[in-house]
């Protein structure tokens, strides 16, 4: 499905132009939890305009802190964090960000359409274009027969597929998933990659950050691959992807990409 | 596993197990408090009568009953009008709780200049600030709702206070990095999140707005106006109408009561679709 | 014409007009006054009532409104305040506001003495209140008159309770005493059959005028006729009251729900002695006398709840009752 | 995103951290809440100097003050007294709140059965039993503990009782596949999640048996040293000592606050570490 | 790890004895929400002493649904279930039950090694015991030195493992785990396949009933996979996997195998 949209400006080249700008920039960044747990540690991290980096490694290595320093839901220890050269809170009030926490975060007061809809209206959106908008998402992830339903009648795989229309009902410059896929059946999974693929692909501008186990999404999807170790948490390696975007499923079936995949395996298994 | 369990089907029809929560239903939710209230009665009549205990220290049920029926008109018009204060300045403390609840919450700073001259308006002793609202507010049923309000407004502070600030941190996340202003915070996350608070409150502060009221006839009197359950009791007491003082008691918390299962029949449709508190059916 | 003053000259009050009450009349609007009783309505305040349903203020041109009290209003501060023109209170309740610096101002004594009393079991043996030494009491325990006892009878071995309202802790204990209102704590006892026996408060000595129809000092500057004509309507009212109790009682009933017609006569008729008696029945209803508001003065600093030296004349003028 | 954002750098060392949080501490937690006072205080104090209003009706602070001076030490007897008996009813009011909650909780028809007669108990006007009271527990001390009780013992059990209806349905699940006995439920999983509903309640509880004390003390009161802040304030309104009035109604209010901020201190430690209401630290 | 220890009485036989009694019996179940969204239909499905079968299926296909009918949590509105001759009640009260439910499920006021005792201390083991066999489990899930953690303290994955953890301190005979594994990244993930097989493989009369959305996981773990569709949930086939145990990661190369996960990939898909 939608395998054939994905004519896309991210198609003319391999990488994001060197030209695009620095959207993320971590340099020696370091969080310390108040226990004392050090979850990250000198992590540099440049991130381009328009990329699609994957952060992989072992549970616990700090993925999900360094997406809430780059949002600013925590402070770095020490470091200096740029977003678009100036600061998350910045970055934040441009209203461009979007994202899938690890949990699906659901309003549990409120119906599956009105959880979707919240971007939207905490915009300011008009009523009518908000509904459009949160039903067109919501058949992207295959629970538009669900609007009425509330958080607690739903599987746990639904509740994060309305987790990523939610985070999808914005047009979102830059858009952190983490482990957006991570409850969902192979079959679910591969739609969603195709549509996730399909929405970054119609604008070269757009950013994602992605966080997730599989190996093989990660090289499937990514221009970039950051491979992540931990005690403590570290990037130990940036792994490019340079193959052409539409890749076709057939793409998972190439040298190349068991080869990166190796290569990110490899890494992981130091 | 065990295996000298006894073969049990479960073999149920959809109609057999409402039929059955019907049953459930009508057992705990009526039955069995009915009887409960029937025993309770039944006791307090005959350990009394066997005792011997004389109707001045403790009247039988069937004293109050009696008391309650030659009076009945005046009763029921001392109830009407503890019943009326008692509801506006209920309200007034629901409006007033709640309101400045969430003014103290929306900054720290406020919360921590504002909120123990909260506390003062809570543990002031009515009588001694009583000159004061009958002056500002005129002897009667004003002040007597202002008193009613004075004494049931801090559950609703505090509780609804305690609730804004249990916003689930992840939500509130959610908000933050979506650009909610604070008063989107307020309306859509953190007041629906701090409904069971605020309803633990509204449970609080509805009965404690009968004892208002009845307070607040004896300190700012009954005005121009009928004479409500305060007053009732106070003559009752000097006349030694001990049964009548019960029966008028009784009514006061009957009346507490009442708001009682106003207030849980609200709380239970606001928040049956989502909150474990009031949810009822298997998840 | 002039009342006959017994012993103010005090220069602050003009002298009231002649015929106050026809000079009101002809000013045109009636003039709106409140008067905050001290307690819900009930006997002692029958002659106002009568004054009331007889439009006794009516000729007299007011219009008058009676605000009940209750258990904790208080009619000085509301008074004091200007949130009311008159107010009832007890001679040493004005002393007292007086010694804080309200300037209150008491008109009419409505009752000579008060119908408080100490009850006893009947056949307990007590001949006198030095007898309370070693017995439960159930008082309003920082009332003077209580106070006054303790210090002349030297009370310091009495169990004293505070006095809720209720007498049932005094059934129920054959050995205590209780306080209560002579007019009608024994009626109501009597319905429990409880039979009992009394000291009246004010054979000890201590006798504070009752029931004072009072105003501030500066209403009184400012409007005399309006205070001459409320007095002479509600002193016209008592009058009236003394022997068609049935119109008094009638009124009580309105406005308190609770009470017998029965009750409210009986009590009527109890609480005459209290309203005509003593030096009213020479001198008319509503009559105070310097010397009896010196010997109260003189109380209260006795037992130390007086202790600056204020002005008994003061307190209280006799300028605005009717002429006997 | 925007691009004409400013550039700022984030470059903070974990001291200069501290010293903020610690700076911004003491601005919210002491600073303004008592420059907030002291404006309040002036502006009492000017307004009525402006306004000429007589310290009968409503005192200035100063007035409040030389008053409290004056009598210091009848003042300081009075609250202690008072403090002991809110402190012992308060005691009373949390053990029997809490544990009947349990007991309510443990049985839906235990609970429909028996609420009503809580909700009784604490709307029925204290006058009405008051002799009983007396005759049970003795004028007094005692019986000023019990209507303490009865006073402040409804929010107690009213928000324990939401509390523990509100524990997290996985959780039960949990609790009910590893077979949990009832009373293992309730120790281990209901009553830590009821806690910051119990908070709630203790909250408004301890500030309700300041002004329970003082009810307790007109109704039951004895005379002698031993009468606390209720009888000093009936006796300063009967001698229409307006400043000391007040001087006894701001005491209850102070031992009302005292008691409120060591519950907050309490429940600050119970909760920190897991309550949002109580986290401070990000999370 | 711990790949030579499987030497258990599960490598005699490729599926359980014929002989071995059935543990679970599911006749035509049917489970209607209460508002009237049906889960699960005509549901049949036997399970026998021994198995480890794996349910493999769309995001809400009622796989978790089927946990709770079997757990008892929830009661079917139609058919009829039987867990070892009686109904789940009485299973459960035998004692041998564990699970880790689809969400981690720590009480958020209990540190780590409370929260993994909790099992042991509602059986009244003594606090020694728990203690050791706490810090036992701790160990194999990798969370030894996070005992006095508090569960907000972790990550996803973590949390994850605390639960399973907890599943694990008791000496389960019937252990239901629903994506147990869906949070953890591929080393973690194989690690412990490993010593949950290992566990499996040492009582032979274990049972073990696991949802995963990875076909690889559930071959390779299962003596059989239930593949589930959805609208409404139903079990479309019941595959058996005829591989003795114990099989090593070379298993995961080999024709048979890939085999498998053809047919449960083509079932899925259908
Ligand atoms: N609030 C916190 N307080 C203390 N330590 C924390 C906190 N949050 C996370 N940590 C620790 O920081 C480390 C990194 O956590 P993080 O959530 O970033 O991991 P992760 O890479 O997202 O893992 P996973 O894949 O399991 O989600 C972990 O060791 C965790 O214990
Ligand atoms: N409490 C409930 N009330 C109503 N419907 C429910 C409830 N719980 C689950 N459902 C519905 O039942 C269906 C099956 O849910 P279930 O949780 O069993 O799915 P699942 O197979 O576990 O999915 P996932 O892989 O996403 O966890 C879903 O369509 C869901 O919407
Ligand atoms: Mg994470
Ligand atoms: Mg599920």
């Amino acid at each position: 499905m939608g395998e054939k949209k994905i004519e896309t400006k991210h198609s003319d080249f391999l990488l994001p132009s060197s030209a695009a700008r620095t959207l993320v920039n971590l340099q020696q960044v370091e969080k310390i939890y108040p226990n004392g747990m050090i979850a990250v540690q000198d992590v540099n991290l440049k991130i381009k305009e328009g990329e699609f980096v994957s952060f992989v490694g072992p549970s616990g290595c700090g993925k999900s802190t360094i997406f809430r320093l780059i949002t600013g839901l925590t402070e770095p220890s020490a470091g200096r964090l740029e977003i678009l050269g100036g600061n998350p809170e910045a970055a934040r009030k441009s209203g461009r960000l979007s994202f899938v926490f690890q949990d699906a975060t659901l309003m549990p007061w409120c119906n599956v359409i009105d959880n979707v809809m919240l971007p939207l209206k905490l915009q300011g959106i008009p009523k009518i274009q908000q509904k459009e908008e949160a039903e067109r998402v919501l058949e992207l992830v295959g629970l538009k027969d669900y609007h009425k339903s509330l958080p607690r009648q739903l599987s746990g795989g639904m509740k994060m597929r309305v987790s990523i229309a939610r985070s999808l009902v914005v047009n979102p410059g830059l858009l952190l998933m983490d482990e957006p896929f991570g409850a969902l059946d192979e079959i679910t999974r591969q739609t969603l990659q195709q549509e996730l693929l399909s929405i970054w692909g119609k604008d070269p501008k757009m950013t994602v950050l992605f966080v997730t186990h599989n190996v093989f999404e990660a090289v499937y999807l990514s221009t970039k691959i950051a491979v992540m170790t931990s005690s403590p948490g570290k990037i130990a390696e940036l792994i490019d992807v340079p193959i052409p975007y539409p890749r076709d499923s057939d793409f998972r079936t190439t040298a190349s990409f068991s080869e990166i995949v190796t290569r990110v395996n490899g890494a992981l298994k130091q | 596993m065990a295996s000298d369990v006894a073969k049990t089907i479960i073999l149920s029809k959809k109609g057999s197990l409402r039929k059955q929560f019907l049953y459930k239903t009508f057992r705990s939710e009526i039955f069995l408090p009915v009887l409960a209230f029937l025993v309770f009665i039944t006791l307090w009549q005959f350990i009394l009568q066997l005792l011997n205990i004389p109707s001045y220290l403790l009247p039988k049920p069937t004293d109050i009953a009696s008391a309650a029926f030659e009076n009945g008109t005046n009763l029921i018009e001392s109830v009407l009008t503890t019943a009326i204060e008692s509801i506006f300045g209920f309200l007034l403390s629901v409006i007033i709780g709640v309101s400045s609840a969430v003014l103290l919450a929306s900054s720290r700073i406020i919360e921590k200049s504002i909120y123990p001259y909260a506390i003062i308006l809570q543990t002031i002793p009515i009588v001694a600030i009583a000159p004061i609202i009958v002056i500002w507010f005129g002897a009667g049923i004003n002040s007597i709702i202002v008193i009613t309000f004075l004494i049931s407004f801090f559950p609703m502070l505090s509780n609804t206070l305690i609730g804004l600030h249990s916003t689930d941190q992840n939500l509130k996340n959610l908000f933050y990095l979506y650009n909610a202003n604070r008063w989107q915070l307020m309306w859509r996350l953190r007041i629906p999140g701090a409904l069971p608070y605020i309803v633990g409150g509204l449970k609080v502060s509805c009965t404690l707005s009968v004892i208002g009221a009845i307070v607040g006839e004896y300190i700012a009197g009954i005005g121009g106006s009928q004479g409500g359950l305060g007053y009732a009791i106070t003559s009752a007491a000097m006349r030694l109408e001990t049964p009548y003082l019960f029966a008028c008691g009784l009514s006061a918390s009957l009346l507490g009561i009442s708001f009682f299962l106003v207030v849980n029949y609200i709380s239970k449709r606001l928040l049956s679709s989502w909150h474990e508190s009031e949810m009822k059916t298997e998840n | 014409g002039c009342g006959k003053t017994v012993n103010t000259t005090d220069s602050s009050v003009s002298n009231p007009k002649e015929n106050t009450a026809s000079s009101a009349e002809t000013s045109g609007e009636p003039k709106k006054v409140t008067q905050v009783l001290d307690w819900f309505p009930q006997p002692t305040h029958g002659g106002l009532y009568t004054a009331q349903v007889k439009d006794f203020y009516k000729e007299n041109n007011l219009d008058v409104t009676i605000q009940p009290g209750g258990p904790q209003v208080s009619p000085v501060q509301i008074v004091s305040s200007g949130q009311a023109e008159f107010g009832l209170a007890s001679a040493d309740s004005i002393l007292l506001a007086r010694e804080q610096g309200i300037p209150i101002v008491g008109v009419a004594a409505l009752l000579q003495k008060s119908p408080s009393a100490l009850f006893y079991h009947k056949g307990d043996s007590i001949q006198s209140f030095a007898d309370l030494n070693g017995r439960k009491v159930y008082a309003h325990l920082p009332a003077t008159y209580w106070k006054y006892l303790k210090h002349t009878y030297k009370l310091d071995r009495v169990e004293e309770f505070q006095f809720n309202g209720q007498y049932t802790n005094f059934i129920n204990d054959k050995k205590s005493l209780t306080q209560g209102y002579t007019t009608n704590t024994p009626s109501s006892l009597k319905k429990e059959n409880v039979e009992v026996e009394s000291l009246l408060v004010a054979d000890s000595g201590y006798e504070p005028y009752y029931s004072i129809i009072f105003t501030t000092e500066k209403y009184l500057k400012e409007n005399p006729d309006i205070v001459k004509a409320y007095v002479a309507a509600s002193i016209k009212g008592w009058d009236f009251y003394k022997d068609h109790i049935e119109v008094g009682s009638e009124a009580l009933k309105e406005v308190n729900k609770d009470a017998s017609l029965e009750e409210l006569n009986d009590e009527a008729k109890l609480q005459k002695e209290f309203v005509y008696g003593g030096e009213a029945a020479e001198n008319g209803v509503g009559y105070m006398s310097l010397e009896r508001w010196q010997t109260l003065n003189e109380q209260l600093h006795e037992i130390g709840e007086l202790k600056k030296n204020e002005d008994v004349q003061k307190a209280f003028t006799t300028e605005f009752l009717p002429e006997k």
